[in-house]
């Protein structure tokens, strides 16, 4: 059993204890070569999105008819797309569009999730059957046919899409936290703070939720790779976002039909969206296996 | 008359049907098919959509007339790249002076598919149930002929058989297009015995005297043609069979034909050109323009009920630009809501020129010095007149934002967009129409007169004038005085501005190099009768 | 286990109940009215107030909800608004279609992936174990409809080996009977039409395999590493047992259950219609009708088409837990 | 005579087994199948057994976080069985408990400043101030470092987190505290640290203890009396000097017997019992050591022996000793 | 290697690598295991007296565990150099190893009768019957009733004791030379744990099998061993036969050890305790690994590691309290 030396200089260097066990976590993950790699693309695209009108070149925006579809030159790194647009300026941009669009929908789907996961797995009896019964069906539904309904009945626009991922994924978080609710709950130290007398409320706030976060974060980082290749395939469909967003998706949808004339149109917002959910697909292993000790090898 | 294009909305795009109804007639058939090896003469043909049904007189869509317009014959037909009038079914006709008569010769000695023999009284069969139409069906009809018996407008007082040959149609006014309209491929003649037969489902029996045999339809996936043996053109058809294969995707459509899985391939879209004719065994197919795509604006929405606003905005557009990036050069800047080739198209019009400064000071003098914001729809699916339509809108906007008008492109799903366009609900919109018959009328009555306000005239325009003149076009038999009056509608219309016209389209089809006498024909839809392999 | 089984589809009742609700109640929504649709755009007022009142469209969201819900106690799904044919009729090719490549997916999938995962499992940190997860994770970021068109150019435009869509050759079309193309063609003796239909299958197969394939092997993988961690692993290797027979027989056995979890779920994703697939590869698969159906407002259509699909996913959801006990003989259902 | 601080009447607990078609119970587990005893003020009261006897649940239900199925549990005069959840929540400051796993029974995110301030907090005892001085002050008592208030429990040896828990017992000040298997996860040497630490707090804090163990010489050694338990059944309860010199049930006489002694001289007769003990769920008719028991008449088979005192502060349940069925 | 030695261990030294740095679990670990004797390694948990067993199996988990030295003769053989095939051969066959958990090493999945002929199948040409008989044989020979109806049972339907009981009729029945049995009593109730006792100390009888014993309860050592082994932190500490060892323990640690434990004959007043607690493996890099718990501790002691000596016979002691007086002798 671990047991740290005493004669360690205590209190100072155990100020902001609430990080501490964020650190350890930190400490677990920095050795994962892989998720810094991952940490480090979602970052690099974390600082474009941040930055976006900044670094980029050109704007969005200015469309140069007479320079399009120019290969990768000096001028513009990647080429230009069909409106003459510059295509790294619109990955940058489209950096920000997507990292938007995973998080937003995530965290939307994280908070209506916990709402309706908490409800269920603390209360119990009829409330868990019927919201359970409604992950059920959730479930049941094709997801992308959902999403797309979902598109059809708001209106087609990147909102929209937005809102649809996140409505598609909340049962995933719902169910998440209702287990997690439900195996906390077993646990003996759960018992120990009904033991001392301790509200139900409190338990759950102080106790099961606090400890429910670490999944949540690391399934949360997941879907947010998840709802970016959601979003994708909806702007590819033409159910995202409106034009000139320069969403990857649509911007793959946009240059389909000059794959052969002009690759570096089609590869580079494809080669963008695999990255980034390759980051954060790393990213959250490596989250999962330094949050999660059964994980850990 | 109206058009192949717009009617069917959803159809045309990645639509597929569904049935399961094809396998049992399906099945025997095939049998002998496989015996057969139609391989070496059948001709594939790739499309965008499936059809959505067979029977002529029910359809809408351009992917179903494409089917049925080699299954039947009308009375007369267009010729093979334009839309004048060549016999068909009718071998001559007249009119009477006052065009309220006209009287068909028919062919002798043709018979339909199911082997009964075409008459004057199978015309007068399908004209009759046409014209006693349920109310839900025979758009076509009720459009072209002004409505169903008993209503006031309706045209076709009376269709009678004279004798085993000919037929007599008496109108109740004198209709100017008539012909053109007759020829059109819903009025495709079917085998009375075999719509008895079948009732509902004949639309996926269908039975002609073309010179293609519906062979199986797999619903989403293919319909197969036969040659039909007995075809009154000697020696024709040539192909053995035809297979439309719908392929929903452009650029998987261009990859089949070039794997060869296809031997020609429509919809194209206006950038894959080059690469076609880079293929050494493809060839590049063009369809004579006959269409327009425009911007509407709907006039009834302010600010665009400030003819000043738009012709602003008709000066805001580079349609040249428009054309050179996103119909690879196949197309034409549009000046008028006519497309050249139609007789009554107006050349003296004075285009809008490209000018900032312009739309500008027009934008200040109509009180909008600073410009303002709006809703740019876009289409969210590919048309002939408009291969990309967002792309354009983002074209349009950008150029907009330069005189300070703010557009935000918005698109809905093709039903929606059209419904909700229809209901003006759409600041501007862009859209297009494909003629159908060759005549004025089909375009400017149709799609801008104030009649068809709720229907095909999107944009609101209303102009008591230019309603009186196409009245009067219409009803006049004698064309040189209908070329005037729509040359004179054209100018009303220019100064109104109601849209921007912009293209008028060269639509481009793939085809194998060995295919040889295939025609596209300007209306969308092409009789596939001359085809062969070299 | 019996009376378990028969529990679990009593419970299936509330929410294909619940998804018809949703479904039903969801696709009204969506602005666009069928007849209008099915009419076109040259339809008057009046035939579209006819077609609404043929169809019953015009009856209030409430009767209209009943009304089908009657009818599906009877097993009715309805006819297509468009084709006018029986949805339970018409379905059949789709299902097909998409049961064939869905099972070519998760072939590729479950043997490429159940075997990566096993031996990246087994040979933990060697650069194999390296190579797969990080060939398992650009899998799941990749999008399918690019790595499809990507497919597509390489292997049909540029390569030539396969076709680019489709099911079969047009030019050479499968008799159907099953509507499963191979079996179709193998009944048949024409081995030409089962190589064809083989092509055919290969890229869609593949893209549609990818996110499942990795999947699989990731979880496969860590299932196997805590399984290769426990202390019946180390009985086995303390008996004498070779290593191989350990991880096929003692380890993937134990390690199967969360796997067979997996691949119940991606079952049903894959058989919910891989639309972005479908759509590439012209695949007449179900993802696409229920699609079309939804630009067609096609009601019963989309009502019929979901329902099917829920059906079958949790199906095979119950199959797969029916499974465990076969497995695992400490889950007993009772 | 001590008073009297808790009393056990007839406690009965049994689970549910759920299942059938509509998931209805269809079975139960007797985990505590009539359990009466009382404890003293200021003495240990021991209660041993096999595992799964019942102990635990015994332990658990007199604080009523199992809620007992049956019986009346009364403490310092309050009925705790019939209490609203309010009083319950006030009782409980007087009683506490200290889990078997040191580990598990300690949230993971809290650190221990904040594990030992949260029975204050919910009792709303004392200012933030104050409750630090109190945690600071009871980590001292238990032989840790107000330094080590800022960690959290992993990062603590397991004879640490034992100390934790035994001070979080303590910050209410309780009268009783339920300890169930408190060093049974620890090693020898630092077992007997605890057992020193658990003494000395009695003394300090005049604790009654309620001592759950299966280690009968830890029970000894800690015990004033002991129960000893036997499928959710108490069958021999006596002082902890009788019990041990003694035995009267054949089954405490084997339990004693099997205890391996640390002393390789030390020769004695080995009684073996056959078999293990039978599920709860589907007990043996009569005694329900019958199955087991060395000395098993018929009688065993069909009637339940009665709890009784057969000496004075000794009850045993066992027809070899019954009373009236000797008469 | 002595006459009747069939296992000896000299110098076995053991790490773990975690993030590159060595951490030796068992360190420098030398013993002989003799013909039918009954030895026992006790020691406080992470010692290292399962990962010493691990480490003659050649089972020690790999990546982060590995063997870094020493020998170990079985059959005139370095077990630790011999290929895997051989070892395979060896294990389950010669030296066969039972372990803590009852509950957890069984394989779940497969029956008893599948996991026990599987065993023999291994080793022996038999054929399937011939196997089974041997493992009803076996099973009966553990005392377990029904044996013919439990071939076909899973594990998870037998209680504790009785899957003990099945995992040593497994290791025996291919009646190997040596039996390694880590802590096998631990997770069992006492009752229990007596029966499983007095089997093992049957069947050491009848088949003569060498058996070490992991363990690191004092009183079951008391019951069966002859011989005892006390680890602490990786190192052996003090050997002698089990009598020497209660009567006259000699290193401090063991001396606290044996009364630190409450005795059920008779109520102590206060129990011995060894203050703090046990080092965290890698911990101590120099001097000897109790001094910081040790009541006689000495500056020598931290400075130097003392040896393992020889005091008397087979009484062997690393303590400088004793080399001291070897030295003055
Ligand atoms: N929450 C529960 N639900 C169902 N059965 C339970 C529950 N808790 C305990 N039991 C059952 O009740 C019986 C007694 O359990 P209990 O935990 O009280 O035993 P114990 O004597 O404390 O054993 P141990 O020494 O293993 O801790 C056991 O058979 C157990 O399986
Ligand atoms: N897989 C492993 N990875 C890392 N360290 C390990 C591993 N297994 C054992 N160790 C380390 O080796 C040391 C010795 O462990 P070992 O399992 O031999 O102890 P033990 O004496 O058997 O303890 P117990 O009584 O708890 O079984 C421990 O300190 C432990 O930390
Ligand atoms: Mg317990
Ligand atoms: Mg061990």
């Amino acid at each position: 059993m671990a047991e740290l030396a005493p004669n360690k200089a205590p209190e100072t260097a155990i100020r902001g204890a609430r990080f501490l066990l964020w650190l350890e976590a930190w400490k677990s993950f920095k050795k994962n070569k892989l998720a810094v790699v991952g940490l480090i693309i979602v970052l690099i695209f974390v600082f474009l999105a941040v930055f976006a009108p900044v670094i980029t070149p050109e704007g969005i925006n200015e469309q140069k008819l007479a320079e399009r579809l120019q290969p990768p030159s000096s001028e513009h790194w990647l080429g230009t797309d069909d409106f003459g647009r510059d295509i790294l300026s619109r990955i940058i941009h489209g950096a920000r569009i997507s990292l938007w669009v995973g998080f937003v929908s995530v965290i939307g789907s994280i908070v209506v999730g916990c709402f309706l996961g908490i409800l269920a797995g603390y209360y119990g009896r009829w409330v868990d059957t019927l919201i359970s019964r409604f992950f059920d069906i959730m479930l049941a539904f094709p997801s992308m046919l959902l999403a797309i309904a979902i598109v059809a009945v708001l209106g087609p626009s990147l909102r929209n899409a937005l809102i649809a991922i996140a409505i598609i994924n909340v049962p995933n978080f719902g169910r998440l936290i209702r287990s997690k609710v439900l195996s906390i709950k077993q646990e003996e130290y759960i018992t120990a703070a009904k033991a001392i007398g301790m509200r139900d409320r409190r338990i759950l706030f102080h106790h099961i939720l606090p400890n429910s976060m670490a999944p949540i974060i690391v399934q949360g980082t997941l879907a947010i790779a998840t709802a970016i290749i959601e979003a994708a395939a909806l702007g590819f469909l033409g159910l995202g976002a409106e034009p000139p967003t320069p969403e990857w998706g649509k911007m793959l949808a946009d240059s389909k039909d000059y794959l052969v004339q002009a690759p570096w149109t089609m590869f580079f917002p494809g080669i963008a969206i695999m990255l980034t959910v390759l980051g954060f697909n790393l990213m959250g292993d490596g989250l999962r296996d330094a949050l999660d000790p059964r994980m850990k090898n | 008359s109206t058009t192949t294009e717009e009617a069917p909305p959803p159809e045309e795009k990645a639509g597929e049907t569904n049935e399961p109804e094809e396998t049992k007639d399906t099945e025997e058939e095939q049998n002998k098919e496989s015996d057969a090896d139609p391989v070496d003469n059948t001709l594939v043909f790739g499309r965008g959509a499936d059809s959505v049904g067979l029977d002529p007189a029910t359809i809408t869509d351009g992917e179903s007339i494409k089917v049925t317009l080699n299954i039947y014959d009308t009375l007369v037909k267009y010729a093979d790249l334009d839309t004048s009038i060549e016999p068909s079914l009718a071998t001559s006709w007249e009119s009477s002076d006052d065009g309220l008569t006209y009287t068909f010769k028919l062919r002798e000695g043709v018979k339909f598919h199911d082997g009964t023999d075409f008459n004057a009284e199978a015309v007068v069969y399908n004209f009759e149930r046409w014209a006693n139409g349920d109310k839900s069906s025979f758009y076509y009809y009720s459009s072209m002929f002004g409505g169903f018996k008993g209503d006031e407008g309706h045209v076709i007082q009376e269709v009678k058989a004279i004798d085993e040959l000919t037929v007599e149609f008496t109108l109740s006014r004198p209709q100017a297009p008539f012909l053109q309209n007759v020829a059109m491929p819903v009025f495709g003649i079917a085998s009375p015995t075999a719509l008895e037969k079948y009732g509902e489902s004949f639309t996926e029996n269908p039975v002609g005297t073309g010179p293609f045999v519906f062979q199986e339809w797999k619903r989403n996936d293919k319909i197969v043609l036969v040659k039909n043996d007995n075809y009154f053109m000697d020696g024709y058809p040539k192909l053995d069979s035809v297979i439309f294969v719908s392929i929903p995707d452009n650029a998987t459509r261009l990859n089949e034909l070039i794997a060869g899985e296809i031997d020609v391939a429509d919809g194209v879209s206006p950038n894959d050109g080059s690469r076609i004719e880079g293929e050494s065994d493809l060839q590049l197919f063009t369809r004579p323009s006959m269409n327009v795509g425009y911007l509407g604006l709907t006039n009834t929405r302010p600010p665009f009920d400030n003819k000043l606003v738009r012709q602003a905005l008709n000066h805001a557009v580079d349609k040249e630009g428009i054309i050179a990036a996103f119909y690879a050069g196949q197309a034409e800047p549009a000046k008028n809501p006519l497309p050249p080739v139609i007789a009554g198209y107006n050349d003296d019009i004075e285009p809008y020129p490209y000018d900032l400064e312009k739309a500008k000071e027009l934008l200040a003098e109509a009180g909008y010095p600073d410009g303002f914001e709006m809703e740019l729809w876009a289409m969210p699916v590919p048309r002939p007149y408009m291969p990309d339509g967002q792309k354009v809108a983002e074209v349009l906007q950008n150029s907009f934002a330069q005189i300070g008008v703010e557009a935000k492109i918005v698109s809905f799903e093709w039903a929606t967009y059209l419904e909700k366009a229809r209901n003006g609900e759409a600041d501007a919109f862009l859209l297009g129409w494909t003629g159908d018959n060759g005549d004025a009328d089909n375009f400017i009555y149709v799609l801008l007169d104030k009649d068809n306000i709720g229907s095909n005239n999107y944009s609101y325009y209303s102009n008591d004038e230019l309603h009186d003149i196409l009245i009067a076009a219409q009803s006049n038999p004698d064309q040189e005085a209908r070329v005037e009056l729509y040359k004179q509608a054209q100018e009303i219309i220019h100064d109104d501005a109601p849209w921007i016209p912009l293209v008028h389209s060269t639509p481009i089809l793939g085809g194998k190099n060995n295919v040889a006498d295939f025609f596209a024909h300007p209306t969308g839809s092409q009789a596939l009768t001359k085809v062969y392999f070299e | 286990m019996f009376s378990y089984t028969i529990r679990r589809l009593l419970m299936l009742i509330p929410v294909l109940f619940g998804m018809t609700f949703i479904v039903f109640f969801m696709i009204r929504a969506i602005p666009g009215d069928p007849a209008q649709v099915i009419l076109g755009q040259l339809a008057t007022e009046e035939a579209i107030n006819n077609l609404r009142a043929e169809l019953g469209l015009d009856q209030p969201w409430f009767t209209q909800y009943f009304e089908y819900l009657k009818q599906l106690l009877t097993l009715d799904l309805g006819e297509s608004l468009r084709t006018r044919t029986a949805v339970s009729e018409e379905i059949w090719p789709y299902m097909a279609a998409t049961f064939e490549l869905s099972f070519v997916a998760l072939l590729i999938a479950v043997v490429v992936g159940v075997n990566a995962g096993i031996i990246s499992a087994w040979f933990q940190k060697s650069w194999f174990d390296y190579t797969a997860m990080v060939v398992a994770l650009v899998g799941v970021s990749m999008p399918i409809f690019w790595l499809g068109l990507m497919e597509q150019w390489i292997f049909s435009v540029q390569l030539d080996w396969l076709p680019p869509s489709k099911r079969e050759n047009v030019k050479n079309p499968v008799e159907t009977i099953t509507h499963f193309y191979l079996i179709d063609s193998l009944i048949q003796g024409r081995m030409d039409q089962f190589v064809d239909v083989v092509k055919h299958l290969i890229m869609p197969g593949i893209a549609l395999a990818t996110i499942p394939m990795a999947i699989i092997a990731r979880i496969t993988r860590s299932s196997m590493l805590e399984v290769l961690r426990s202390d019946y692993i180390r009985t086995a290797r303390a008996k004498g047992q070779k290593m191989f027979w350990v991880v096929y027989k003692h380890s993937l056995k134990n390690a199967v259950i969360p796997v067979l979890t997996v691949i119940g779920l991606q079952t049903g994703l894959l058989l919910g219609g891989a639309i972005l697939t479908e759509t590439i590869f012209s695949w007449p698969g179900i993802g696409r009708y229920i699609y079309n159906a939804i630009e067609y407002r096609d009601y019963p259509v989309i009502q019929s088409g979901i329902l099917i699909v829920a059906t079958i996913f949790v199906l095979i959801n119950l199959i797969v837990d029916l499974l465990y006990a076969f497995i695992d003989p400490r889950i007993k259902y009772n | 005579m001590p008073k009297m601080l808790l009393e056990v009447e007839k406690m009965k607990k049994y689970f549910p087994i759920n299942g059938g078609i509509l998931g209805r119970k269809i079975g139960e587990v007797k985990a505590v199948d009539d359990v009466s005893f009382s404890v003293y003020e200021g003495e240990t009261f021991g209660l041993v057994g096999e595992s799964g006897c019942g102990k635990s649940t015994t332990g658990r239900s007199l604080l009523r976080l199992h809620e007992p199925t049956e019986g009346k549990v009364t403490f310092n005069e309050k009925e705790i069985t019939s209490l609203s959840p309010n009083e319950l929540r006030t009782i409980r400051r007087d009683v506490q408990m200290i889990f078997q796993d040191p580990f598990a029974s300690l949230n993971p995110r809290q650190t221990v400043e904040k594990i030992l301030e949260e029975p204050l907090i919910v009792h709303n005892i004392g200012t933030p101030k104050e409750r630090k001085q109190m945690v600071s002050d009871m980590l001292d008592t238990v032989g840790l470092n107000s330094y080590h208030a800022k960690r959290y429990p992993h990062q603590f040896s397991g004879g640490q987190r034992q100390r934790i828990g035994i001070a979080r017992a303590l910050m209410t000040k309780p009268k009783l505290i339920i300890a169930d298997e408190p060093v049974s996860a620890l090693d020898v040497s630092i077992q007997s640290q605890i057992l020193n630490l658990l003494d000395d707090l009695q003394k300090g804090f005049s604790l009654t203890y309620i001592f759950i163990a299966h280690d009968l010489g830890v029970v000894r050694h800690i015990c004033d009396r002991v129960g000893v338990m036997y499928l959710g059944k108490i069958v021999e309860l006596s002082s902890s000097e009788k019990l041990y010199e003694k035995a009267l049930h054949p089954y405490t006489e084997a339990l004693l017997s099997s205890v391996p002694i640390p002393d390789p001289t030390y020769e004695r007769e080995h009684i073996e019992l056959i078999g293990d003990m039978p599920s709860p769920s589907n007990p043996p008719t009569g005694c329900s050591f019958h199955t087991r028991c060395p000395q098993c008449m018929e009688i065993c088979k069909t009637v339940q022996p009665k709890f009784e005192e057969i000496e004075e502060d000794h009850y045993v349940a066992c027809h070899l000793f019954s009373k009236n069925e000797q008469l | 290697m002595s006459e009747s030695s069939v296992l000896q261990v000299n110098g076995l030294k053991t790490s773990f690598f975690m993030d590159k740095t060595e951490v030796p679990a068992v360190d420098h670990v030398d013993f002989d295991l003799k013909q039918g004797e009954i030895i026992a390694i006790v020691g406080e948990s992470g010692c290292g007296k399962s990962v010493t067993s691990l480490s003659i199996m050649g089972l020690v988990p790999h990546p982060p565990g590995k063997v870094v030295g020493g020998e170990v003769f079985f059959n005139d053989e370095d077990l630790l150099k011999v290929s895997e095939s051989k070892m395979r051969d060896i294990r389950g066959n010669e030296i066969a190893m039972i372990f803590q958990e009852p509950m957890t090493s069984l394989n779940p999945l497969f029956t008893i009768g599948n996991q026990i002929t599987e065993a023999i199948l291994i080793h022996r040409k038999w054929s399937k019957k011939q196997a089974k008989a041997k493992a009803i044989e076996y099973l009966k020979l553990v005392g377990l009733p029904r044996a013919e109806a439990l071939m076909n049972e899973y594990p998870h339907q037998l209680s504790g004791g009785m899957r003990q009981r099945v995992m040593i009729a497994m290791a025996m029945v291919c009646e190997p030379k040596v039996l390694i049995a880590d802590e096998p009593t631990t997770a069992l109730d006492v009752t229990i744990q007596s029966q499983i006792l007095a089997l093992m100390k049957r069947l050491n009888q009848k088949l003569n099998t060498s058996i070490i014993l992991i363990t690191h309860d004092l009183g079951v050592v008391s019951e069966i061993c002859e011989r005892v082994i006390v680890m602490y932190a990786g190192k052996i500490v003090e050997e002698a036969d089990v009598k020497t060892i209660f009567e006259h323990p000699e290193h401090p640690y063991t001396k606290g050890l044996i009364q630190s434990v409450p005795d059920i004959r008779n109520k102590k007043e206060r129990l011995y305790s060894i203050p703090g607690n046990v080092p965290i493996p890698g911990s101590i890099k120099k001097g000897c690994r109790f001094a910081d718990r040790c009541e006689f501790v000495m500056d020598r002691c931290r400075e130097k590691t003392p040896e393992l000596i020889s005091i008397e016979g087979d009484h062997k002691v690393r303590c400088f309290l004793h080399q001291e007086s070897e030295e003055q002798n």
